[in-house]
C-alpha cells in the first residue's frame, strides 16, 4: 500500500511529539502481545488507533502512559519519546506532570469519591486556587451538564455513562498537551458521541492539543482524526491519512461496515462476516 | 425487513414501576412490555435508567412502586435467584465476569441452573456427575464456537482485552438458555464488524431458540435494524415506545437522544 | 569423646528474653565444664536450633538433633507447648527429658513417666508453697481462715493448673479463695484489677507469663494495690517481668527457686568463660540474672545426672540417654555437693528417686527492690507434700490408663 | 523441549477435563506418588518422617482447606487454627467416649463437628466481607479457645487441659511408628485432595469461585450465595478439621488447646498466600515453604557459626525478606510461578 | 454504682489507648486499601528504638523522641520503596501478605539492634489515680490514662484535619479505590505511600511510648494490635473518628463485660468478646460505624 509515503514522519521542523518505536510488549513474562508498534503522534494532530477486540490498542495506550508496568507487562523492546524525551522509565504522576493524560479503558472512577471530587483529584499535579479550580469545574461542567446534575452522588452509584464522563472530564481537569483516550465513546449516546468528539476537536484546535485515541467507532475517529493507525494482532497493518483510510476499500468493509453497494442493515447481513474473511 | 418471525403474547409486562435511590428518580411511573420472541430495545440518553430498568426486571433492585408480571404471574418486585429460575438471564454494563476464572469456566458457570448432581457426587467426580459435566461441556463448547472464542478457552478471563470479555459475558448468559436475554450495551468497544457479527448472533439466537431479548444500545444503528419494538427513556420517564419507525419519527425522542445529526 | 546436649532455644519472639537467659546460663556451664576439661574428660558437644517457642517447630528441632552427634543426652525445650509435643517421643526415643519448673505436675510420678524429669519443683508444690508462706506471714496457717487470696492467672492450661491444690487449701485452711482469669497475652487489667480492688484481698496471687506480668504490676499500682501483697509465680519473678514495670514493682515479691545472689560457679563463668571470650550473653550483666541462673542450675543438674551415671556405668566414658536417664533418677545434689560445684543455696538439695521425679518441692520468696531480687525467706519451703503426692497419684494413674501403662519402675 | 502439548490433541471433553491434561504431568505426578509411596518410606529417616513430611502433609490438609475458604470462595478467614482444634478435640472425645468407634470415623466426625462450627461461624459472612471478615473470623479464633479451655469436658477434666491421643488403631493394625503415621497421612491427605480437586473443577467449584469473583453476578446467575457460602465454610472446616485431628494424632500426641492458637491461623494463612491463592497444588507448595525454609535457615545459619541470637534474628528477618521478595516476583504465588515456569519450558527454546 | 463508673471511666479510657493504635491501621487502609499486618511490630520498633537509644547513649527522652521520628521516616521511606513500589495495584491479599512479611523482617531487625530484653520506660506523668476525683466522688482514675487520652484526641483531630481539609486526603481516598485510575491522573502514589507510612510510624510512636510505658517496652507491645483489630472494624476501617469512638465502645464493653459477665462464665471473655461484639455491629452495619459503604452496584 502506498499511503505508508504519507505517514507522519518525524522531521526537524514537525517534530513528532509522540513517537513510539518499534515496542515488544509481554504480559506475565510469556505473553507476548505487541510485536513491534511504531507510531508518531505530530505536536497538534488528532491520530486514531483502530483495530478489532484483542488487536492492541490499549495495551499500547497503557504502554505510553507506563501503566502497564502495574498490570505485570513489560515493554522488553523499543522505546517512547515524548516531546524528546525518552519517558518509558518515568512514572505515571511525572508524565502527567509533563502533559501527558490518560483516559483509560473501563470507566475507573474512584467509586467511593462523588462525582466532583473524582473531577478535583484530576487537577492533583496543578497548583490552583480555589477560583481557578471552580472555573476548571465549570467548565467541565459546561461540556458534561448530565455531571453538574450529579456531582454529589458517589460515582460508583452513577450510570456507566456517566462515569465515562467523569472520566473523561478527569482527565480535562489536568490540562494536558497531549490526551491518550482509550475508547471515549463507548458506553455514550449518540448525541453526546458527537459533542465528545467536538470537543477533542476545540481543544486540538483551540489549545494545541494532540490526542491519540483507539476507538472502535471507526466512523467518526476517522471523521475527527488527521491520521490512522489500523492494528491486528499485535502489529500495524494499515497506517496513513485519515481521509485515505476512510476511502481505502477493506477499511470501508470491514471497519466502516459499508461495502461497494453501500451500508448494509444490520439484520440482512446473513452470514458471519469475519469466519468469511478467514476463509478468505 | 422480510423476517418471518412472529411474536407471541406478553410475556412480560411492567406496570407503573418507580423507583428512586435517595433524592435520585432513577425511573418513574414506567409501563411497557415485552411479547414473547420478540426483540425488544430500551434506549435514552445516559443516566436514563435503562440499566435501572433492567436491574428492576431481575431482582437487582427492588422498585419503591409499580407490579410485574411475569408469565402471567404478578409479583411486586423479582428477586435475582427466583428471576434466574424462571428464566431471565443477563450481561452487564459493567462488565461483570468472574475475573479469575477461565473463559470455559465462566460460561460454564452459566448453565449452573440446569445441574442437578449434589456436591457429594461431584467431590467424587465420578459416574452421572462427571456425565453431566461433559454433557454441559458440549453446549458450552457450541456457545464458544459461535462466539469465536475457541482460542482463548481456557484464558483467565482478566487477561482479555475489553471486547472480548464482553463476548465472553454474552457466552455466560447464553449458555443459561433462557427464555429472555437482557443485554446490558452488548455491543460497545466493538467496531462494526465485530457488531455485525453479534448482530447476527442476537438474530440467530432468536430465530433458533426463540428467546425473547431485551436490549440496550447506543448504536442506533444495530437498535434500528434489529429491534422489533423500541422504548424510549429520558430522565426516568418513559417519553416513547413503538417500533423503530415511529421511534425515529417522533420529535420528543428526536430532542431527547438523537439529536439532529442522526 | 563427646557428650552431646541438643539446645532447643527461643531467641525470638515475646518470650526471647526468658530463653536467651536460660540457655545462654547452660551454654555458658557447659563451657565452663569444657574449659575445666569436661566431665572425668568427656566434653560436652552442643547445637541450637531456634525454636520461637513454637511447638511444631520444637517438634522438628527435637527430631532433627536427638541422633546427632551421637545422639541427644537429654532434652529441656523450655515450653509447655514443646514439652507436650514431645512428650510421648521422648519415651519412645528414650531420651530424658527435664522439664524445670513447668510441664505436667504429676510427671514427677516416674513409675508412669519414665523419662520426664519435672525436676526441682512442679506447680502444684509451688502452689503448695505459696500457701504455706502465706500462712506463716498472716502468723500461721490457721490464720488463713477468713482471709481472702485472690488467684489472678493467665487463662490457659499454665494458669488453671495450680487450681485444684489452692482450692483444696482452701477448703482446709478456711480462706476465700477468688479466681480471676486475665485472656492472653494480659496487655490489659483495668477490669481485673478493679475487681481485685472491690474485693480488697489481704493477697493477690500472680500466675502470670510474658507481659501479663509487668502489666499486672503496673495496674496494681494504678489502683492502689500494695505491691508487697502480691505473690507471683516464679515466671512472674524475673527481672523480665518486674524491670519494665519500672519503679511500680518495688516491693513485689514472687516464688523462686533459686536463691538470687552471687555465688562462685557464677564467678568461674565470669573468669574462665566471658574473659576468654565464649560468653553466651550479649550483655554481661545478665550473668547472674534469673533466667540466667535458672539455665546455670539445669546445666548443673544435667551434668551431674552424666556424672552420676558414669560412677555407676563408667568414668570418662560417654554416656547414653538410656544411661543418663538412670543417672536423673538418681541424682543426689546435697549440700556438700552443691558446695563442691560453687553453687551452696543456689537452688535446693536435689534427691530424686523412681517415685519422685521432682527431686525437691523447696521453693523460696523474693522480692525486687528496685534493681534486683532479694530472696526475703532465709530457708527453702515446702508445701503440704502429703496433699500434692496424693493429687499426683491420682492424675498420673488417670494418664497411664488412657495410654494403657502398667505403671513400674524401670531398672 | 520435552513439554509440549503438540501432538497431544483430545479427542473428548472427557479428556481434555482431566485434572493433569498434559500427558508430561501425569507422568510427573504419577512418579511423584511413586516417590512419595515407595521411595520416601524407603530412603527417609524417621526424622524427616516425623519431623519433616508428616507436619508437611498435615499442614498442606489444613491450606488446603483454608484456600477452599479463602482461595476458592474468597472468604478471608483467620480462624483456621479453631477449626482444626474443634476437629482435634471432637475426634478425642469420640473415640474417648464411644469406645470401639473406628478411629477413622471418628476423624470424620471430628471433621463433621469442625464443619459444624464452620457453618455458625461462616453466616456473618453473609453480610460482612472483606477484611472486616478477617477480623470478624478472629472471633472465632479466640472463642473456640477459650471454650475448650474453660469447659473441662472436652479435654475430659484433666488438670491441665491438655488431651492426650489415643494410639490410631486400625482394623486392629496400630499406626504406632513414625513410617506408619507418615502413609496413613499421606493416604488421607491424597484422597481429601483428589475430592477437592474434583470440587473445585466442578459446579461447586464454580460457584465458589463466582462469589469470589463478584457475588452479585453470581446471584444474578443463580448461584445461592447463602448455600454456597456455608457449603464453603463447612467443606473448608471440614479438611481443617481433619487435619487438626491429624496434627493431634499423628503428629504432636499430646496438646493443649493452645496449641491451635492464632499464631497456627496464621501460618497456614501465609502458606496459602506464599504457595497460591485458589491453588490446590499452591496449598502444597505453600505449606512446604513454610515448614522447610525455616529448618533451611536455621541450617544456613548454623554452618555460618553465627553468634545464636544474630543467627536467630536474622533468620526472622530473611524469612520475611523472602515473603515479600516472592510476592514481589509472583504475587500469584509459587504455584504460579510454577505454570509460568511450564509455559516458558512449553516454548523453549524460543523466547515466545 | 461507684464501681460501675469506675469500670465504665477505665473503660473509655482504656478504649482511647485501644483508639491510638488502631489509628495506624486506619491510616494507611485510607490509603491503600490495605489492612497493615505490620502496626503491632511498628508500635514495638518505635518504642524500642526510642528506649534503646537514650539507654544505649545515655539521651533524654526529649532527644530520642525526635532521633527515633527520624528512624521511622527512613523506615517509611524504605518501606515504600522496597515493598510498596513494586507491589501497586496488586491484590490486596497480597499486600496484605508483604505487610505480614514485613512483619516479621521489622521483628527480627529491633531485636537484633537492640536485644530481646524488656526495657523500662518512664514518661514524666505518674500513673496513679487522680485525688480529687478520688477524694471527691471516690472513683478511680488514673491520671496517666486522662493524658494519654487528651494526646489521642489531639492526634485524632489533626488526622481528621489532614483528611478532610487537604488534596492529599482526597488523594488517599483515590488511591485506595484503584490504584490505576489515581496514577493515571497523575496522583505520586509513592510520595503518598512514603508519607502515608511515615505519618503511621509517627503513630505508632507515639502508641510505643504511652503503651510502653503502661507495660513496659517489650516484645508483646506488638500483640496491642489484637486490641485495636475490634475497633477498627466497629469503627470502620477508613474513619479516622470512626477509630475513637469504636474504641471507647470496646473499651467500655469489653470492661463491663468482663466484671459483670465474665464471672459468670468462668471469666476471661475479654479476649473474644470484643471481636463478637464487634461482629454483632457489623450485622447490622457490614461497613463498620463511620466506614466508607462497600459499593456494589452493577
Ligand atoms: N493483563 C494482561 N495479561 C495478559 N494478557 C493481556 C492482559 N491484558 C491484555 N492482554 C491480552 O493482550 C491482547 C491485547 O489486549 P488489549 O486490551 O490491548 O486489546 P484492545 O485492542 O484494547 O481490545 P478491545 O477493543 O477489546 O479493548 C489481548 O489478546 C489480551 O488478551
Ligand atoms: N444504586 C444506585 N444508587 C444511586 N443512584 C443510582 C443507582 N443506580 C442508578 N442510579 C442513578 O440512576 C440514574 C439511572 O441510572 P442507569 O444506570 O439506569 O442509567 P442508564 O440509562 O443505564 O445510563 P447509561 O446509558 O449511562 O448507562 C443515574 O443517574 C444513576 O446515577
Ligand atoms: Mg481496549
Ligand atoms: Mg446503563
Amino acid at each position: 500500500m502506498s499511503i505508508s509515503a504519507l505517514r507522519p514522519e518525524a522531521t526537524t521542523d514537525n517534530p513528532a511529539y509522540l513517537s513510539v518505536n518499534n515496542i515488544e510488549v509481554i504480559y506475565d513474562h510469556v505473553i507476548l502481545v505487541l510485536k513491534g508498534i511504531s507510531l508518531q503522534v505530530p505536536q497538534g494532530k488528532i491520530v486514531a488507533l483502530l483495530g478489532a477486540n484483542g488487536a492492541g490498542k490499549s495495551t499500547t495506550l497503557k504502554a505510553i502512559s507506563t501503566l502497564l508496568k502495574n498490570e505485570r507487562g513489560d515493554i522488553t523492546k523499543g522505546d517512547i519519546h515524548f516531546r524528546g524525551e525518552r519517558v518509558d522509565q518515568l512514572t505515571p504522576n511525572e508524565l502527567v506532570k509533563r502533559g501527558l493524560s490518560q483516559v483509560m479503558e473501563g470507566r475507573h472512577c474512584f467509586a467511593h469519591l462523588s462525582v466532583e471530587e473524582n473531577l478535583l483529584t484530576g487537577a492533583y499535579t496543578r497548583h490552583l486556587s480555589r477560583s481557578e479550580l471552580k472555573a476548571e469545574l465549570d467548565k467541565v461542567y459546561h461540556y458534561f451538564p448530565r455531571l453538574r446534575e450529579r456531582r454529589q452522588s458517589l460515582a460508583g452509584y452513577t450510570s456507566g455513562g456517566e462515569q465515562q464522563m467523569c472520566a473523561i472530564g478527569r482527565a480535562l481537569m489536568a490540562r494536558p498537551s497531549m490526551i491518550l483516550l482509550d475508547e471515549p465513546s463507548m458506553g455514550i449516546a449518540p448525541q453526546l458521541v458527537e459533542e465528545i468528539f467536538e470537543i477533542v476537536k476545540n481543544l486540538n484546535q483551540q489549545e494545541q492539543v494532540s490526542f491519540l485515541l483507539a476507538e472502535q467507532n471507526t466512523n467518526i475517529a476517522l471523521r475527527y482524526a488527521d491520521f490512522g493507525y489500523i492494528l491486528e494482532n499485535g502489529r500495524v497493518v494499515m497506517e496513513g491519512e485519515a481521509q485515505d483510510l476512510a476511502s481505502n476499500e477493506d477499511v470501508k468493509e470491514f471497519y466502516l461496515g459499508v461495502s461497494g453497494a453501500g451500508r448494509k442493515s444490520f439484520r440482512e447481513l446473513k452470514f458471519y462476516r469475519r469466519r468469511k474473511r478467514w476463509l478468505a | 425487513m422480510n423476517h418471518s418471525r412472529q411474536t407471541g403474547d406478553v410475556i412480560l409486562d411492567l406496570q407503573g414501576i418507580s423507583l428512586a435511590f435517595g433524592g435520585v428518580k432513577a425511573l418513574t411511573n414506567i409501563s411497557f412490555n415485552v411479547r414473547e420472541h420478540e426483540i425488544r430495545a430500551i434506549i435514552g440518553p445516559n443516566g436514563a435508567g435503562k440499566s435501572s430498568m433492567l436491574n428492576v426486571i431481575n431482582g437487582v433492585y427492588r422498585p419503591q412502586q409499580g407490579q410485574i408480571t411475569y408469565r402471567g404471574q404478578v409479583r411486586k418486585d423479582m428477586n435475582t435467584y427466583a428471576a434466574a429460575r424462571s428464566g431471565i438471564a443477563r450481561t452487564f454494563q459493567n462488565i461483570a465476569l468472574f475475573k479469575g476464572m477461565s473463559v470455559l469456566d465462566n460460561i460454564m458457570t452459566g448453565r449452573n441452573l440446569k445441574m442437578r448432581s449434589n456436591f457429594l457426587l461431584q467431590a467424587l467426580y465420578w459416574g452421572p456427575a462427571q456425565k453431566e459435566e461433559i454433557a454441559h461441556r458440549h453446549k458450552v463448547e457450541q456457545i464458544i464456537d459461535f462466539l469465536e472464542i475457541q482460542h482463548i478457552r481456557k484464558t483467565p478471563v482478566g487477561r482479555l482485552s475489553y471486547g472480548l470479555q464482553k463476548r465472553v459475558e454474552l457466552g455466560r448468559a447464553l449458555a443459561a438458555e433462557p427464555e429472555i436475554l437482557l443485554l446490558d450495551e452488548p455491543m460497545a468497544g466493538m467496531n462494526v464488524e465485530e457488531k455485525q457479527d453479534m448482530s447476527r448472533f442476537i438474530l440467530d439466537v432468536n430465530d433458533q431458540f426463540g428467546t425473547t431479548i431485551v436490549l440496550i444500545e447506543h448504536d442506533m444503528g444495530v437498535v434500528m435494524d434489529i429491534s422489533d419494538r423500541v422504548v424510549v427513556l429520558d430522565y426516568g420517564k418513559k417519553i416513547g415506545d413503538g417500533t423503530p419507525a415511529e421511534v425515529l419519527a417522533n420529535q420528543e425522542v428526536i430532542n431527547a437522544y438523537l439529536g439532529v445529526a442522526h | 569423646d563427646e557428650q552431646f546436649i541438643p539446645v532447643l532455644s527461643y531467641r525470638v519472639g515475646p518470650y526471647a528474653a526468658g530463653g536467651s537467659g536460660f540457655f545462654g546460663g547452660a551454654i555458658d556451664y557447659f563451657n565452663l565444664i569444657n574449659a575445666k576439661g569436661g566431665l572425668n574428660g568427656v566434653k560436652i558437644s552442643w547445637e541450637e536450633c531456634e525454636t520461637e517457642y513454637n511447638a511444631s517447630r520444637g517438634v522438628e528441632c527435637y527430631e532433627r538433633l536427638k541422633k546427632s552427634q551421637g545422639g541427644a543426652s537429654l532434652v529441656e525445650p523450655l515450653s509447655t507447648g514443646i514439652a507436650y509435643g514431645i512428650l510421648d517421643r521422648v519415651a519412645d526415643d528414650k531420651i530424658p527429658m527435664t522439664t524445670l519448673g513447668y510441664g505436667r505436675s504429676d510427671a514427677a510420678n516416674g513409675k508412669v513417666f519414665p523419662y520426664i524429669f519435672p525436676l526441682i519443683t512442679s506447680y502444684w508444690n509451688q502452689a503448695a508453697a505459696m500457701t504455706k508462706y502465706l500462712g506463716d506471714k498472716a502468723g500461721g496457717l490457721d490464720k488463713l481462715k477468713g482471709k481472702k487470696i485472690v488467684h489472678l492467672y493467665h487463662d490457659s492450661a499454665f494458669g488453671k493448673e495450680p487450681i485444684p491444690v489452692l482450692e483444696a487449701q482452701a477448703k482446709q485452711y478456711g480462706f476465700e479463695l477468688i479466681k480471676i482469669p486475665v485472656a492472653h497475652p494480659g496487655n490489659e487489667q483495668q477490669s481485673q484489677w478493679l475487681q481485685i480492688r472491690q474485693a480488697n484481698p489481704d493477697f493477690v496471687i500472680l500466675w502470670g507469663w510474658g507481659v501479663m506480668n509487668a502489666v499486672a504490676i503496673k495496674t496494681a499500682q494504678r489502683n492502689g494495690y500494695s505491691r508487697e501483697k502480691m505473690l507471683g509465680v516464679w515466671w512472674a519473678g524475673s527481672e523480665e517481668d518486674a524491670v519494665p514495670a519500672g519503679d511500680a514493682a518495688k516491693g513485689y515479691t514472687s516464688m523462686t527457686f533459686n536463691t538470687p545472689g552471687n555465688y562462685p560457679v557464677l564467678d568461674e563463668i565470669r573468669s574462665k568463660v566471658y574473659a576468654a571470650g565464649k560468653g553466651n550473653l550479649s550483655d554481661k550483666a545478665r550473668i547472674g540474672s534469673v533466667y540466667h541462673m535458672r539455665g546455670v542450675t539445669a546445666a548443673i543438674l544435667w551434668t551431674e545426672a552424666i556424672l552420676k551415671a558414669q560412677e555407676k556405668f563408667g568414668k570418662g566414658k560417654t554416656m547414653s540417654a538410656e544411661q543418663i536417664r538412670w543417672g536423673f533418677e538418681n541424682l543426689n545434689v546435697d549440700e556438700a555437693r552443691q558446695k563442691a560445684l560453687g553453687a551452696l543455696n543456689m537452688f535446693p538439695p536435689v534427691k530424686t528417686s523412681c517415685e519422685d521425679h521432682e527431686g525437691s518441692g523447696a521453693v523460696k520468696v523474693q522480692q525486687w527492690t528496685g534493681d534486683q531480687w532479694k530472696a526475703i525467706t532465709p530457708n527453702w519451703i515446702t508445701g503440704d507434700k502429703a496433699l500434692t503426692r496424693a493429687m499426683l497419684e491420682e492424675s498420673s494413674n488417670k494418664y497411664a490408663a488412657e495410654k494403657k501403662i502398667t505403671p513400674a519402675c524401670l531398672k | 523441549m520435552f513439554y509440549r502439548e503438540a501432538g497431544q490433541f483430545k479427542t473428548s471433553y472427557q479428556s481434555d477435563s482431566q485434572i493433569f491434561p498434559l500427558r508430561q504431568d501425569r507422568i510427573g505426578i504419577a512418579i511423584l506418588l511413586l516417590i512419595a509411596l515407595i521411595a520416601v518410606p524407603w530412603l527417609a529417616s524417621d526424622y524427616a518422617f516425623s519431623a519433616i513430611f508428616i507436619p508437611f502433609l498435615i499442614f498442606s490438609l489444613a491450606a488446603l482447606g483454608l484456600n477452599i475458604l479463602t482461595g476458592y470462595a474468597g472468604q478471608l478467614s483467620l480462624g483456621t487454627a479453631a477449626f482444626m482444634a474443634v476437629g482435634a478435640f471432637a475426634s478425642y472425645n469420640f473415640i474417648l467416649r464411644l469406645p470401639g468407634i473406628p478411629v477413622l470415623l471418628a476423624f470424620v466426625l471430628g471433621g463433621i463437628c469442625a464443619a459444624l462450627v464452620g457453618i455458625a461461624f461462616g453466616l456473618p459472612s453473609l453480610r460482612i466481607r472483606g477484611f472486616y471478615l478477617a477480623a470478624a473470623t478472629l472471633a472465632t479464633q479466640f472463642f473456640v479457645v477459650w471454650c475448650l479451655t474453660k469447659i473441662q469436658w472436652f479435654t475430659n477434666y484433666s488438670t491441665s487441659g491438655v488431651i492426650t491421643a489415643q494410639e490410631i488403631v486400625i482394623a486392629g493394625y496400630a499406626f504406632n511408628t513414625p513410617l506408619k503415621k507418615y502413609l496413613l497421612t499421606l493416604l488421607i491427605v491424597a484422597l481429601l485432595a483428589l475430592l477437592a480437586k474434583n470440587m473445585v473443577r466442578s459446579n461447586v467449584g464454580r460457584s465458589w469461585m463466582a462469589v469470589r469473583d463478584m457475588d452479585v453476578a453470581a446471584e444474578v446467575i443463580g448461584f445461592r450465595l447463602m448455600r454456597t457460602k456455608l457449603l464453603a465454610f463447612a467443606v473448608s472446616s471440614f479438611y481443617c478439621g481433619i487435619a487438626g485431628a491429624l496434627y493431634a494424632y499423628a503428629y504432636l500426641g499430646t496438646v493443649e488447646p493452645e496449641a491451635y492458637n492464632l499464631d497456627l491461623s496464621f501460618r497456614i494463612l501465609f502458606m496459602i498466600i506464599i504457595g497460591g491463592v485458589g491453588s490446590i497444588l499452591g496449598s502444597f507448595l505453600g505449606a512446604a515453604f513454610i515448614v522447610l525454609l525455616p529448618v533451611v535457615l536455621n541450617l544456613l545459619a548454623h554452618t555460618l557459626a553465627l553468634p545464636t541470637h544474630v543467627a536467630s534474628n536474622l533468620e526472622l528477618m530473611v524469612f520475611g525478606a523472602l515473603i515479600i521478595f516472592f510476592l514481589i516476583v509472583e504475587p500469584h504465588g509459587l504455584a504460579r510461578l510454577w505454570q509460568i515456569a511450564k509455559e516458558k519450558l512449553r516454548l523453549w527454546p524460543f523466547p515466545h | 454504682m461507684n464501681f460501675f463508673f469506675e469500670v465504665l471511666i477505665g473503660g473509655l479510657l482504656s478504649g482511647v489507648m485501644y483508639a491510638l493504635v488502631a489509628l495506624g491501621f486506619v491510616l494507611i487502609y485510607k490509603a491503600s486499601g490495605v489492612f497493615n499486618f505490620a502496626q503491632g511490630a511498628m508500635v514495638f520498633f518505635a518504642a524500642l528504638t526510642c528506649v534503646g537509644l537514650s539507654e544505649k547513649f545515655q539521651l533524654s527522652m526529649w532527644l530520642a523522641i525526635p532521633l527515633t521520628m527520624l528512624v521511622m521516616v527512613l523506615l517509611g521511606l524504605a518501606i515504600e520503596r522496597v515493598v510498596l513500589r513494586p507491589l501497586v495495584n496488586q491484590p490486596e491479599i497480597t499486600l496484605f501478605m508483604a505487610t505480614i512479611g514485613l512483619t516479621f523482617f521489622i521483628e527480627g531487625l529491633a531485636q537484633l539492634i537492640w536485644g530481646s530484653q524488656p526495657h523500662k520506660l518512664t514518661l514524666p506523668i505518674e500513673d496513679v489515680p487522680i485525688e480529687y476525683v478520688m477524694e471527691h466522688y471516690n472513683i478511680l482514675v488514673s491520671q496517666f490514662d486522662v493524658i494519654a487520652a487528651l494526646i489521642c484526641a489531639l492526634l485524632v483531630t489533626a488526622l481528621a484535619l489532614l483528611f478532610s481539609k487537604t488534596k492529599i486526603g482526597r488523594a488517599l481516598r483515590a488511591v485506595a479505590d484503584d490504584h490505576q485510575a489515581a496514577l493515571a491522573v497523575g496522583i505520586p502514589l509513592q510520595q503518598i505511600w512514603a508519607i502515608v507510612w511515615t505519618v503511621a510510624g509517627f503513630v505508632a510512636l507515639v502508641a510505643g511510648l504511652l503503651w510502653g510505658a503502661r507495660n513496659g517496652v517489650q516484645f508483646a507491645l506488638t500483640f496491642v494490635a489484637l486490641k485495636a483489630l475490634p475497633v477498627l472494624i466497629l469503627g470502620g476501617f477508613t474513619s479516622v473518628p470512626g477509630a475513637i469512638v469504636g474504641g471507647l465502645i470496646i473499651g467500655a464493653s469489653e470492661k463491663l463485660a468482663e466484671v459483670y459477665i465474665g464471672p459468670l462464665v468462668g471469666g476471661g471473655i475479654e479476649g473474644w468478646f470484643p471481636y463478637v461484639l464487634a461482629l454483632l455491629f457489623l450485622l447490622v452495619r457490614p461497613e463498620g460505624l463511620f466506614g466508607e459503604k462497600i459499593i456494589r452496584r452493577i
